[in-house]
């Protein structure tokens, strides 16, 4: 019974992927494109070799903490759609220790990543206090708190930290995740470290979640408010704390682009995506640890698997969009993919 | 045929449970017809299947002689079958007129005519004796103004046939009275009622016949006349059930919990609780009896630390807990079976093992150094599962998939086995099935024989006057009279909850 | 520069850049107020947009003139609706996660509107448009002393359109029978289909004229505004027009007013600095004041809002 | 997956077998603006040297930062003898890139970045900023008028100064309106800043602001049609058709992003990659300009722009690309 569970668990996913897939395929070939080449091509790109392993990896290391992030939130009851905010406050404290300050490589990078947690975390906070104390409805204030954090990183880049090239300087050697090794590998891909950070912290959330009592009073907080009250646990204290670590992780998201895959900020001229597409991340992982890896493997490898689609195929990055969408749908459809699942299985049984 | 209506041969299957097995109900035109049975017999299931919410796998339904496909509550309205559901089906934000016009609005150039259906609304209520305000929100009104809602609803619909699911669990015995002087009106009136309830007594007093179910099946129909509480509760339960509660004397001790001159707000910021005083002692069970709304809830709340006390001071033993937090409270060796066991009570999304600890997962054995111990959580949970006879599949089942009766017994089972000094249980049998009644009345006074002090607070008169060993009564925020419970009757009880006066009145 | 002249500047300005913002934002009402989340705003704005982009190309090229832009609005409020059936169907017939619908949704709109604009246009953005709606006065009402400067010259017609649909909002939803229904399938769906509603059908409508008013939103964007759809034409109104629904309390004029709100906040911010006591304010500081106010209005004035009850959970008979 | 492409004789002079991509910025092949003035250019490159699309020259487009060294790297490994990144946002990759790849040969569009294997290019904006601000001093009545940048930013600035330069130079009483929307792509933006510009008397305003200008465009256009006389200045490319049909693009400063990519790999082909230099395309080497659509340029503004084009081509005009060096421009100017 529960082996069977597990195994309708993995398969809707899947199947939800070959479905997305197909329909994608379709859509290929009405405008006339030749989705079998596109499709080797997209899989040849994610992990046809070294270099593009590389290159999933190193997508999905922020992918990783930004659907952590909205995860988290999701799992006590809160819709973060501020990741993008606090990812970027996280990638300007993280490039702003990794440049002013001198330090050996051990401490320098911990140091780094902490500043960039405790700025997500203070950005992550904020809409939290609003939440807990005024009863504002955190989609708007996180909403908001994303413009703000983008104007305000670009004007503290433009004023103390400008360098050539409408960024900052590049973070010390002791605060880089860059790794000479690492990229040889794979052929001179982006691949750094921050894949290590990020599974690590896929750790921390299921463990915060599922092993302590603080995971505990954020959950029962999270389903249940007034029963929370009555256990004697501090609702307001949980809320903006469970914002406050959503904001960490999303903050640390920001150190991955910040000490890995540019080791600089730019002034930005428009959101980076990365926290949006945490949120698809996280539902696609059913707001669970494992399943948050899992998707932003899948979406960071159809992402970056896009552009070989591109190179080689000729079709837009678009469809991969498409592609991501329907996937989306369907798992959230698990309804008719369980009723197509049967249908399959029947027919094949007959 | 004679009756109104005929269920025949009924079966209802949810995934995993036949909830409906075989079940035949014959309703005779003018009569109020009992439906009996423990807690997830199957009552609400089969109402619902007659009602169109819940199309059955098996069986046939004859409505005033003809047979009917009645999928649709559409085709029940139609078929003059109206339903007084046991979870109100009431649109807290709309105005009591809108609530009833619902799907079938009167309209006056494409705009809904609410002066016109108000009026139809009044005209109404004054026909029946349903006293409402046709203008008031709902979420503004009593439960029991709520309830005449939804018999509003039915009637303005034209319905002859009512469905009355477990009305009077929610009311108070006022309440009670005039809804029992309401069903005989609309009897007089040649309509016909289906009453559920848990109270013998009740249907002792009102139905005419009365059919038992148990565990999904049907036991049989018998008239009321020519039967009694007993051997219902023995049809029903498939055992004798004991009603009077067996208790010893009791011997109070020292006093627990202390209460002087306290103040508390309501939600308007109008005093609720107004100068109260109060002792319970070791030993005693003290009920509170009353009218909703005259600051019970609001005095539990103060007491617990889920509320602000304006004035005035609460000890529990020795320790003033006046404005302490729930957590220090709790910790102070207070206990709380809360009056909404799905506001409060329970953490409906949580296991059952991990509802078990709702007040104690922080602290060992149960967790260590803010790390939980699922092994030590859920032997506990077990434990009390079958000490408690809580039923539920296994102690990893959510607690949202167990019966009221079930989830109740499991916030009883944590709240007693934390052996607390004081405990307060609040409507700790509200639509509970006289078996878990039983069982739950014989722990409170366990409790109370284990020395320690409990405070009962009830709308149930009988719960009251048979459990309680002190009575007091409260009204408009002041415990106005201590009386014994032996030497009371419901008829004085009743006097003096609506602010009458008795000769001398001592309230210690 | 006098106060009347800078509330001439604002004014005007503030309720030019709402119009898009309060159709999308009153979509959103009628989708929420069925009971479903749509985070879906934004994709069906982009859509709208892209919608409206080569319905005006295509009209100007068919000689409708002036009509084109109007025609385009039909347009894409037809194809904003078909796109938000999908919506519908995931949540509400499939009981799907309406969160995780919505955001796929957006994901969809996205991918399949720069598509297609890749495959008809064989470049990343349409043409620009030439036929427009242009900004005027309003005849008599602009000649109104002092209001009429600020509320009725140089504005667009679309402007009007959409605070008078506003208004058409509030009286569906709280005049008419089907208004009534809608509101009470999203606060208790069990309640109205005990009264014989059909919660289903109810629902679908909600989300289909959400989508027909966003698509409407996105279309008078390039109309009014932009001329013409590229991938980032539409970056973010959508969920803004999701938050003056919020700001609004799920309420038609309050989503009008919170848009109103969000323009005249922007405008400000705009023309701070030439305003003579905003001057001196860093630049920083006016460009982030729209966001700022926008919390500050909410914490201070707003406070809680309560969306509907029934709000974000499928509707299965006889589940309670 | 480059195992089809053939393992050659690289390094040849034989213009058949030399291969020449770009990576767009993301903004896209078709941004109407520097990208496809970039992939017109290439196109041009390969149509004259019969190289066939996709195989000789081709484009890859990024939607992401994250994107551009991936593409980058991709068309190095399939073999490009020269790979163009456009735009100044691709100059770390760029660096870092050829760092790795140090037999690789690549270029940077509006940027100069360190490495031997490294062409840069850049533009003298602000000499064609220059030349439409003469246009606009001239040709303002009411003696005001108005710059909208994007995101400020070094590069904008260089706009932004050769355009007040040129106003103050033709009109040294004109007063100039600056405002950034810190946004590329926020047209309602735009409009409400031209709205703010236009009401305050400005009836000319230059913009350097991408899918931010289109709102420029806008508020000029309905302005147009209710009677104002009001015009706006295109950027990057010749901008007439934005502004039809009300007609309000006075002119354009144009940026051949084109020529230069042309120019670049024409002298790579040639074997004469330019390595380590920085390429300047300024008015002399006709990099940047106004766009051949002069409808409504007035004759005597028409002939001091061909003045002043030769006063800085021979250097007798330097113009001034910063906040400080505009400063010292103004003060010499009296
Ligand atoms: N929606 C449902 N889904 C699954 N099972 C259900 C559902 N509703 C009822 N059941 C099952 O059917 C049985 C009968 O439930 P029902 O609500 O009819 O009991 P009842 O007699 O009305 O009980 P009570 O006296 O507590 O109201 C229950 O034991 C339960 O297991
Ligand atoms: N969401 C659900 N999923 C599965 N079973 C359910 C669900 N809700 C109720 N049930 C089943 O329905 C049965 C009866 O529940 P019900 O809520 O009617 O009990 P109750 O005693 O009447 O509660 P209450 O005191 O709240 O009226 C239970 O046995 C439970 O198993
Ligand atoms: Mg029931
Ligand atoms: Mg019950």
């Amino acid at each position: 019974m529960q082996n069977k569970n597990n195994k309708v668990k993995l398969l809707v996913p899947l199947f939800s992927v070959f479905l997305g897939l197909l329909i994608g395929g379709i859509i290929m070939l009405l405008s006339g494109y030749k989705p079998i080449e596109a499709y080797v091509a997209l899989f040849q790109g994610m992990v046809g070799d070294p270099y593009f392993i590389g290159e999933t990896i190193r997508q999905m290391s922020p992918l990783i903490l930004s659907g952590l992030a909205v995860a988290f939130a999701f799992r006590t009851g809160l819709f973060n759609i501020g990741v993008e905010g606090q990812l970027l406050v996280g990638w300007l404290a993280a490039v702003y220790v990794g440049v002013t300050v001198d330090a050996p490589t051990i401490v320098h990078v911990p140091l780094a990543i902490l500043a960039a947690a405790v700025a997500g975390a203070l950005w992550g906070a904020v809409p939290g206090i609003l939440k807990a104390r005024f009863k504002v409805h955190e989609v708007i204030t996180t909403i908001m708190m994303n413009y703000i954090a983008l104007y305000s990183t670009n004007e503290i880049i433009r004023n103390f930290l400008l360098a050539p090239g409408e960024r900052t300087e590049n973070v010390k050697e002791s605060a880089s995740l860059a790794s000479p090794f690492l990229q040889s590998i794979t052929e001179y891909s982006t691949l750094h470290y921050g894949i290590i950070v990020a599974l690590i912290a896929a750790v921390i959330m299921w463990f915060l979640l599922w092993r302590t009592t603080m995971g505990y009073e954020l959950r029962a907080v999270g389903f249940n408010q007034h029963a929370s009250q009555y256990a004697g646990i501090n609702v307001s204290k949980n809320i903006v704390l469970s914002m406050a670590i959503s904001g960490a992780f999303a903050g640390i998201a920001g150190s991955m682009e910040g000490l890995g895959t540019y080791q600089y900020m730019t002034i930005n001229a428009a959101f980076t995506g990365v926290g949006f597409d945490g949120i698809a991340v996280a539902l696609l992982g059913a707001n669970s640890a494992i399943g948050v890896v899992l998707g932003a493997a899948l979406f960071g490898g159809l992402k970056i698997g896009a552009l070989n689609m591109q190179s080689i195929a000729g079709v837009p990055t678009e469809l991969v969009g498409v592609v991501i969408a329907l996937i989306i749908f369907f798992v959230a459809c698990s309804y008719i993919v369980h009723w197509l699942m049967n249908r399959v299985s029947k027919g094949g049984k007959i | 045929m004679e009756y109104v209506i005929d269920m025949r041969n009924i079966r209802k299957e949810f995934p995993g449970i036949v909830a409906n097995d075989n079940i035949t109900l014959q309703v005779k035109k003018g009569e109020i017809h009992a439906l009996l049975g423990e807690n997830g017999a199957g009552k609400s299931t089969l109402m619902n299947v007659l009602f169109g919410l819940y199309e059955p796998e098996q069986g046939e339904i004859y409505v005033k002689g003809n047979k009917v496909v009645n999928n649709d509550p559409n085709i029940a309205n139609s078929l003059g079958i109206g339903m007084v559901h046991q979870h109100f089906m009431l649109v807290d934000k709309f105005t009591v007129t809108e609530n009833i016009i619902l799907g079938k609005e009167p309209t006056k150039g494409g705009k809904v005519d609410l002066q016109t259906a108000a009026k139809e609304v009044q005209a109404l209520s004054d026909q029946y004796g349903l006293r409402v305000d046709p203008y008031a929100k709902v979420e503004d009104i009593s439960v029991g103004m709520q309830q005449r809602v939804e018999i509003l609803k039915t009637l303005y619909r034209g319905a002859d046939i009512l469905i009355f699911d477990e009305p009077t669990a929610v009311l108070t015995p006022q309440e009670i009275v005039e809804l029992i002087q309401i069903m005989r009106k609309l009897v007089s009136e040649g309509k016909s009622i289906i009453l559920i309830t848990h109270k013998l007594k009740e249907i002792m007093e009102v139905c005419d016949r009365c059919t038992v179910i148990r565990r999904g099946r049907g036991v049989g129909t018998v008239d009321v006349k020519d039967s009694n509480p007993d051997s219902l509760a023995a049809m029903m339960v498939g055992r004798e059930v004991n009603f009077t509660v067996i208790k010893g004397i009791s011997e109070p001790k020292e006093s627990v919990l202390t209460i002087k001159d306290l103040v508390v707000l309501d939600s308007r910021k109008v005093p609720a609780v107004n100068g109260l005083n109060l002792t319970v002692k070791a030993g005693e069970i003290v009920g509170i009896a009353g009218v909703d709304g005259n600051g019970q809830s609001e005095l539990l709340e103060a007491i617990t630390g889920l509320r602000k006390a304006n004035e005035g001071s609460i000890h529990l033993r020795d320790k003033d807990i006046t404005n302490k937090s729930p957590r220090s409270v709790t910790v102070s060796g207070l206990a709380h079976i809360p009056q909404d066991r799905h506001k409060h009570g329970l953490v409906l999304d949580f296991s059952v093992g991990e509802n078990m600890v709702l007040q104690t997962y922080y602290q060992k054995p149960f967790s260590t150094n803010g790390i939980l111990k699922f092994s030590p959580i859920f032997d506990k949970a077990k434990k009390l599962i079958s000490e408690y006879d809580v039923r539920t599949p296994d102690a990893y089942t959510p607690a949202r998939a167990l019966s009221g009766g079930n989830q109740q017994k499991a916030i009883i089972a944590r709240e007693v086995d934390r052996d607390p000094d004081f405990l307060i249980a609040a409507q700790p049998t509200r639509g509970l099935d006289v078996g878990a009644i039983e069982f739950i009345h014989s722990k409170l006074i366990e409790q109370r024989d284990k020395g320690k002090a409990v405070l009962l607070v009830s709308f149930e008169l009988d719960e009251i006057i048979n459990v309680s060993d002190r009575i007091a009564v409260m009204y408009e925020g002041k415990i106005v009279a201590i009386v014994d419970p032996k030497e009371t009757t419901e008829q004085e009880l009743g006097l003096l909850m609506a602010g009458g006066k008795r000769g001398t009145v001592n309230a210690e | 520069m006098s106060f009347m002249d800078i509330l001439a500047l604002i004014v005007p300005a503030a309720i030019v850049s709402a119009a898009p913002l309060i159709f999308t934002a009153l979509g959103g009402v009628f989708s929420e107020r069925s009971g479903v989340v749509n985070i879906g705003l934004e994709g069906l704005m982009l859509f709208g947009a892209f919608t409206g982009a080569v319905t005006i190309y295509y009209g100007e090229q068919l000689g409708l003139n002036g009509a084109a832009p109007w025609v385009s609005f039909i347009v894409a409020m037809i194809v904003g609706a078909m796109l938000a059936s999908i919506h519908a169907l995931a949540s509400i017939t499939l009981k799907a996660d309406q969160v995780v619908s919505g955001v796929a949704l957006n994901f969809l709109a996205a991918g399949l509107a720069i598509f297609l604009t890749k495959k008809i246009f064989n470049a990343g953005q349409t043409p620009v448009i030439s036929e427009r709606i242009s900004k005027s006065d309003i005849p008599f009402l602009s000649d109104i002393p002092l209001i009429g400067k600020l509320f009725f010259s140089n504005a667009y017609l679309t402007s009007y359109v959409a605070v008078g649909v506003a208004l058409i909002v509030w009286y569906v939803l709280y005049k008419t029978p089907f208004g009534l229904r809608l509101r009470s399938v999203g606060e208790h769906p069990m309640a109205a289909d005990t009264m014989g509603i059909n919660v289903t059908k109810v629902r679908y409508i909600g989300v289909l004229l959400s989508g027909a008013l966003a698509g409407l939103g996105g279309a008078v964007y390039v109309a009014s505004i932009s001329g013409n759809f590229t991938h980032s034409t539409i970056t973010g109104q959508g969920f803004m027009a999701l938050a003056a629904m919020i700001f609004g309390k799920w309420h038609p004029l309050g989503a009008l007013g919170a848009a109103l709100f969000f323009g005249l906040a922007q405008a400000i911010s705009i023309s701070g600095s030439h305003i003579p006591f905003l001057q001196d304010i860093p630049k920083v500081f006016l460009l982030i004041a729209p966001y700022v106010l926008t919390i500050l209005a909410l914490a201070g004035l707003v406070g809680r809002a309560d969306a509907p009850k029934a709000l974000g959970t499928p509707y299965e008979k006889g589940k309670r | 997956g480059c195992g089809n492409s053939e393992e050659g004789k690289s390094g040849g002079d034989a213009k058949k077998d030399f291969k020449v991509a770009m990576v767009t910025d993301t903004g896209g092949v078709d941004d109407k603006s520097f990208n496809q003035s970039a992939w017109e250019g290439l196109t041009k490159f390969g149509k004259d040297n019969s190289l066939e699309e996709n195989k000789g020259y081709k484009y890859l487009q990024s939607t992401a930062q994250s994107d551009y060294k991936p593409n980058l790297n991709s068309l190095i490994r399939q073999k490009y003898d020269l790979v163009f990144g456009i735009g100044f946002l691709m100059g770390t990759d760029v660096e870092t890139v050829a760092k790795q790849q140090p037999d690789a040969k690549l270029a940077i569009v509006d940027m100069v970045v360190k490495g031997d294997n490294v062409a840069n290019i850049t533009f003298s904006e602000h000499e064609g900023s220059f030349l439409v601000g003469l246009i606009a001093g001239m040709q303002t009545t009411s003696n005001k008028v108005g710059f909208v940048g994007g995101v400020n930013s070094e590069l904008i600035k260089k706009f932004e100064n050769g355009f007040k330069a040129g106003v103050k130079t033709a009109n040294p009483d004109a007063e100039i309106l600056v405002q950034y929307a810190e946004d590329f792509n926020k047209a309602e933006k735009g409009q409400q800043i031209a709205n703010t510009f236009y009401e305050q008397g400005a009836d000319i305003i230059y913009h350097a602001a991408g899918g931010t200008g289109m709102g420029v465009f806008t508020e000029a256009k309905n302005r147009k049609k209710n009677g104002e006389n009001v015009w706006v200045i295109g950027v990057d490319r010749d901008q007439h058709e934005e502004g039809m049909p009300e007609d309000v693009t006075l002119t354009s400063m144009v940026k051949r992003v084109d020529q230069a990519v042309y120019e670049v790999s024409e002298k790579t082909a040639a074997g004469k990659f330019p390595g380590g230099e920085i390429v300047e395309f300024g008015l002399k080497e006709d990099g940047v300009g106004i766009a051949p659509t002069q409808d409504n340029v007035e004759k005597d503004a028409l002939k001091s722009v061909e003045d002043y084009k030769k006063k800085i081509i021979d250097g007798e005009v330097k113009v001034p690309k910063t906040d400080a060096e505009f400063e010292e421009f103004v003060k010499n100017l009296k």
